[in-house]
């Protein structure tokens, strides 16, 4: 057997498989929570309650949404290419459930890491994941037959270009500064001082472009339903329809996570070691808050604005950070 | 961004592209109604577009002259449904011209107090759908927050929400009744906090701004071509406002000024309409205070129903309650355009009266409809998602259009 | 509790023995478990067309009724989605004049079942004030409607109550006997003579899912 | 408004240079009026527009009406506007029905104008006989454009060099001039349970 990359610890396979099963179960069990958190949270900004009426505080209402989307009539538009219009919704949900992997939720704690694996080279394969997210909305949005899915796809594949350049160069400040590629060494070289002090920078680059990935508001070009009805998932409905949704939220938390570990101390927080993985959803609940505050604030660029934003401003800026960063690591 | 302004859109790309034709409504999102855009898209710009109408075209005019004019009323406040009272006041105004029937001085400042409140409640339906058109969500539950507060008003005085039916030809149905004057204080106390309120979180807006500034400039000449009148106008820096021109209700007494635009961009048409909110508010509120005492309609029994009160006693009132009810009024013939300044230009009202107790002919001059001819101006050579926001600025009301 | 009951009873009528008694009560609950499940599920989630025709919809669910003093979110219903194909609910909010209707008969018809339509305000139920040559005169004559809601324009109350009433019809009381009467079973596709109208896989697959869970 | 004397020396000048243009005037409620042959409308609205000392450069409202007892049955009137000295003057130009040829008030009205309009719906086809014509202004007033469809969409007025005359509100295959006073307002009954036997 080839080993795919080398890790830095061994463990039992039962333990990988318990592992997964226990991310995989509280991700989505905090997903439809999410929905339903940003429903209501959107309905407090805009002073009126939001969903309320389905169990207690609505907590129930992604339970319909999931009930009523599974009882939709499949469909597909005449036009479509079969294959590749079930095939778009699919990789999205796999890319975000596979870039779930690699966040990091404690350390290792009597033999079990708390996290999904832990690669050395953990923020490339959270790269190398993420960018297949976009051969879903591509695909989804080309095979569709529909003018609007294609230029929203079109627009999803320019921004992820534009941005996928600058979240690389924000994260290789903090990677330099601990040192290696792995997201469980650079939680732990922020022992002293977390990397938003050093790196506010690289921070707020890499929270810009994570918008911009997710297709959050100020720039959800792709799904601008002012221009483009509903962008690339135009045409889907159902399930299909749900799981691009669900798959909105899931980068989001994927992107929160990315974040917390590599630049808010991940799972380092006050109080004994079973805490940790309590002090990682906290940090990274607080980023999804952002999320949403944003959302229900800030207009929406526009899409020439988006790209001189991505490569006039935050590729120099990144680049800048990056050599700054360099030439005092060398130098401490 | 400074280059995105200057960038010539208006050059063919170096490279060789295809014009896609996309057809954008009837039912779309951002078309504020039923109005279809049949687009040429060039990339991302707008090559060539055309606007294809009529999706609510509902006959108004044609039923109207199937009715007697107290019964016009109603149909002619259905046309541009978010400032119903203007529409009933060009046609009230038309049929008193035409029979020559001088309202009361009251019924001139309640209309004047109704028509500023319609106008602070239909720039705030446009502020709320404009900036949802923008991405900006929240702004529609802020403006559709204060939009409820003008609406119980209506409903105080008139009894419904939308669609009153509050004016008469000779005055006003009814009188205000007792605490609108104090809840109307109190809302216009709050408005201008309001208004710097939505400022603070649009004009400091860095994105708000970028996505305004600089798009959809027709020059004014142009406009005035055109037949464009209303804020569209006057942000292009045309201080062309009927209130001040032509001498109608009560507004030469108002001291209240008129916003105007310097380039005639997105971002000054969104200055001006806010500022006519604020002046919208000092005209209420200079008209609260000079409300005077007297009768609320005319005291002519020849084409005002009279007082409830004289039925029971007087035989004459009742007989004219009856001629009224029953068949109307004539109007000897002649014909008469009328026009007032709508939040959306010039709302011009022609009635042409056959001697009979019909109108023979009414029509409306709308400003969405007149105005929608410079949609073309704005949104050629422009981004997909300026020409969105330049139709939002341009604020069309299609059961104005269609009629 | 309750299937062991019906057993009971039917044990004692003696209509069904043993092994096959056993399936059939299962069966017979967990299918109309899983109906009210799912119709619970149905009419807690309706995702509205943000679709609006005239004065209606100032007053309607693209507007007003999702203002903050309405507020259809409490029920779930304020995910307004542009496209029809996400849509579960339309709201004629206006009069529907003869150029329209064919582009809202086609909005219907791209909407995926089980699919639901609201007329709002007395124009577009019976054509209303504008008896006239440019308006049709009720929507039900291109498409069926569920709720009609009376008012020219209605009160956002009113809204919000025809909605709650949407709401009921889909939760089966009363059933939904109309949708025979109407032949309103396709889409636009299967109008021209597609395959029938068959539930998705994902639902058939999630009915077997649950299916198994009840057994276990 | 210019006032009666006012209308009188507008009359005047044009009659100097387009003779026989103005058939009439009249000041009526406030409001003048101009009526002008048909034919040579475009003059007199250029002349209005570009005359030293008139400036009637802004088209508020151009529509149309249909006086059906009388002789030239339809009219379309242009409200102008002098935005300097805040007048306005209405010009109107009469046309005759050519389908149906010399009515004299008193007549019983013509039957409906509900013939096939073939060309109706493409620019280039000519469109149907039988249609009143008139000179278009869209040179001369660019907002007239969609005005001038309107009227033809609801009168079957026709607009000779109009840039494209289709219908503008109604269905493009839509026939028949709705707002002529001898079309019938249509609609249909409403059936209730009181007149379902009726209607039903």
């Amino acid at each position: 057997m080839i080993p795919i990359a080398d890790t830095n610890f061994v463990e039992a396979t039962w333990i990988m498989i318990v592992k997964s099963l226990v991310i995989f179960g509280v991700i989505f069990a905090i997903l439809p929570l999410m929905t339903v958190l940003e429903r209501k949270l959107i309905g407090r900004f805009q002073h009126r309650y939001g969903p309320n009426r389905v169990g207690p505080f609505g907590i129930l209402q992604p339970l319909a949404d999931v009930g009523k989307l599974l009882g939709k009539e499949a469909f597909m538009p005449a036009n479509a290419i079969p294959t590749l219009f079930v095939l778009g919704p699919l990789l999205t949900v796999l890319s975000g459930v596979l870039a779930l992997a690699i966040i990091p939720w404690g350390d290792v704690q009597d033999g079990v890491g708390l996290y999904g694996i832990d690669v050395p080279i953990g923020i490339l394969y959270f790269f190398a994941v993420g960018s297949i997210a976009f051969y879903g909305v591509l695909l989804g949005g080309w095979s569709s037959g529909s003018k609007y899915s294609l230029l929203g796809a079109m627009r999803g594949a320019a921004q992820l270009i534009s941005y996928e350049v600058s979240m690389g160069l924000a994260l290789l400040g903090a990677v330099m500064m601990a040192g290696s590629l792995s997201l469980v060494d650079v939680v732990h070289a922020q022992g002293e001082v977390w990397f938003i002090v050093p790196q506010i920078v690289g921070f707020l680059i890499f929270m810009l472009a994570g918008f911009a990935e997710t297709n959050r508001t100020p720039f959800d070009m792709p799904e601008a339903d002012a221009e483009l009805v509903q962008g690339f998932m135009t045409e889907y409905g159902g399930m299909r329809f749900g799981s691009f949704l669900l798959v909105e939220y899931m980068e989001i938390i994927v992107v929160s996570g990315i974040a917390a570990a590599m630049f808010l101390g991940g799972w380092m927080g006050p109080g004994p070691g079973f805490l940790d993985p309590i002090w990682m959803l906290t940090k990274m609940l607080g980023l999804v808050l952002l999320f949403i505050w944003i959302r229900a604030t800030l207009p929406r660029l526009r899409y020439d604005q988006l790209m001189s934003l991505g490569w006039k401003i935050l590729l120099p800026l990144a680049t800048l950070n990056v050599l700054v960063t360099a030439v005092l690591v060398v130098l401490t | 961004m400074a280059d995105g302004l200057s960038s010539p859109l208006s050059a063919p790309p170096a490279v060789e592209t295809e014009v896609m034709t996309i057809n954008i409504g009837p039912h779309h999102p951002a078309t504020h109604g039923v109005l279809r855009l049949v687009v040429d898209l060039e990339g991302e710009v707008v090559r060539d577009l055309k606007p294809v109408i009529g999706y609510v075209h509902t006959g108004i005019e044609k039923s109207c002259e199937d009715k007697s004019y107290w019964k016009v009323i109603p149909f002619v406040e259905r046309m541009d449904y978010v400032s119903f009272f203007f529409q009933m006041e060009a046609f009230c105004g038309a049929v008193e011209r035409l029979v020559d029937l001088e309202i009361p001085p009251r019924a001139k400042y309640l209309r004047m107090i109704f028509l500023e409140l319609n106008r602070i409640h239909s720039h705030l339906v446009w502020l709320g759908t404009t900036a949802l058109d923008l991405g900006a969500i929240s702004m529609l539950w802020y403006c559709f927050r204060e939009r409820e507060r003008i609406l119980d008003l209506f409903e105080m005085a008139t009894g419904q929400r939308m669609h009153t039916r509050y004016f008469q030809v000779g005055g006003v149905i009814e009188d205000i009744p007792v605490g609108f004057e104090e809840k109307l204080r109190k809302f216009i106390a709050d408005m201008p906090v309001r208004v710097g309120q939505y400022e603070a979180l649009l004009d400091r807006n860095e994105v708000f701004l970028q996505r305004t500034k600089g798009t959809g400039i027709v020059p004014r000449e142009r406009l005035l071509e055109l037949g464009v009148t209303g804020p569209l106008l006057r942000a292009a820096g045309e201080p062309w406002d009927m209130r001040k021109t032509f001498d109608y209700l009560a507004y030469p007494e108002m001291d209240f000024k008129i916003p105007v635009g310097t380039v005639g961009d997105n971002y000054d048409r969104y200055r001006v309409r806010l500022a006519e909110i604020v002046e919208s508010v000092r005209i209420v509120e200079q008209s609260l205070d000079a409300l005077p005492e007297g009768p609320f309609i005319a005291d002519d029994r020849k084409y005002v129903l009279p007082p409830r009160s004289e039925l029971p006693t007087s035989m004459e009132s009742l007989i004219h309650h009856f001629k009224l009810v029953t068949e109307g009024y004539r109007v000897a013939p002649g014909e008469v355009y009328y026009a007032i300044e709508s939040p959306r230009g010039e709302l011009g009202c022609f009635v042409l009266a056959d001697g009979s107790a019909k109108p023979a002919r009414v029509h409306f001059r709308d400003p969405s409809f007149i105005n929608l001819q410079a949609f073309k101006d704005m949104a050629v050579d422009t981004y997909v998602a300026d020409m969105i926001v330049s139709l939002g600025m341009l604020d069309p009301i299609l059961g104005g259009v269609d009629r | 509790m309750r299937d062991r009951q019906l057993r009971a009873r039917d044990m004692l009528r003696g209509d069904l023995e043993g092994e096959e008694l056993e399936r059939y009560v299962e069966e017979k609950v967990v299918v109309t478990r899983f109906e009210e499940m799912l119709n619970w599920s149905r009419a807690n989630s309706m995702f509205p067309l943000s679709f609006g025709l005239a004065c209606c919809a100032i007053e309607g669910i693209p507007m007003s009724a999702v203002t903050a003093r309405y507020d259809i979110a409490r029920f779930g219903a304020e995910a307004g989605r542009a496209s029809p194909r996400q849509a579960d609910m339309i709201i004629l909010s206006g009069r529907v004049s003869i150029k329209m209707a064919p582009v809202v008969r086609r909005l219907y018809d791209q909407m995926l079942e089980p699919k639901w339509a609201i007329s709002m305000g007395a124009c577009s139920s019976s054509g209303g004030m504008f008896s006239n040559y440019a308006v049709v005169q009720g929507a039900d004559k291109f498409m069926p409607i569920d709720v009609h809601i009376p008012g020219c324009p209605p009160r956002p109350e009113a809204v919000l109550y025809g909605f709650t009433k949407l709401q009921r019809k889909i939760m089966g009381n009363p059933d939904q006997g109309w949708r025979q009467r109407y032949n309103a079973a396709g889409t636009e596709e299967w109008a021209r003579g597609g395959p029938a109208s068959t539930p998705s896989p994902e639902a058939v697959e999630a009915y077997e899912v649950a299916r198994e869970l009840a057994r276990a | 408004m210019p006032d009666a004397p006012g209308l009188e020396l507008i009359r005047g000048e044009i009659e100097q240079d387009h003779p026989g243009a103005i058939l009439d005037t009249s000041f009526d409620r406030g409001q003048a009026t101009l009526v002008v042959d048909s034919e040579q409308v475009l003059e007199v609205l250029r002349w209005l527009c570009d005359a030293p000392g008139q400036g009637y450069r802004f088209l508020s409202s151009l529509h149309a009406a249909d006086y059906l007892p009388a002789t030239p049955r339809f009219a379309v009137h242009y409200e102008l506007l002098n935005r300097n000295r805040v007048e306005r003057l209405r010009v109107k130009a009469l046309l005759a029905d050519p389908s149906a040829g010399p009515v004299t008030a008193g007549d019983p009205p013509p039957p409906p104008v509900a013939k096939a309009s073939s060309g109706v719906g493409s620019p280039t086809a000519p469109p149907a006989e039988g249609l009143p014509e008139i000179d278009s202004c869209v040179e001369l007033f660019p907002t007239a454009d969609f005005q001038e469809r309107e009227v033809f969409d609801f009168f079957g007025i026709v607009f000779r060099g109009h840039p494209d005359l289709t219908r503008i509100l109604l269905p493009e295959d839509y026939v028949g001039w709705p707002q002529r006073r001898d079309f019938p307002v249509g609609g249909e009954p409403v059936t209730f349970t009181y007149n379902e036997r009726q209607y039903g």
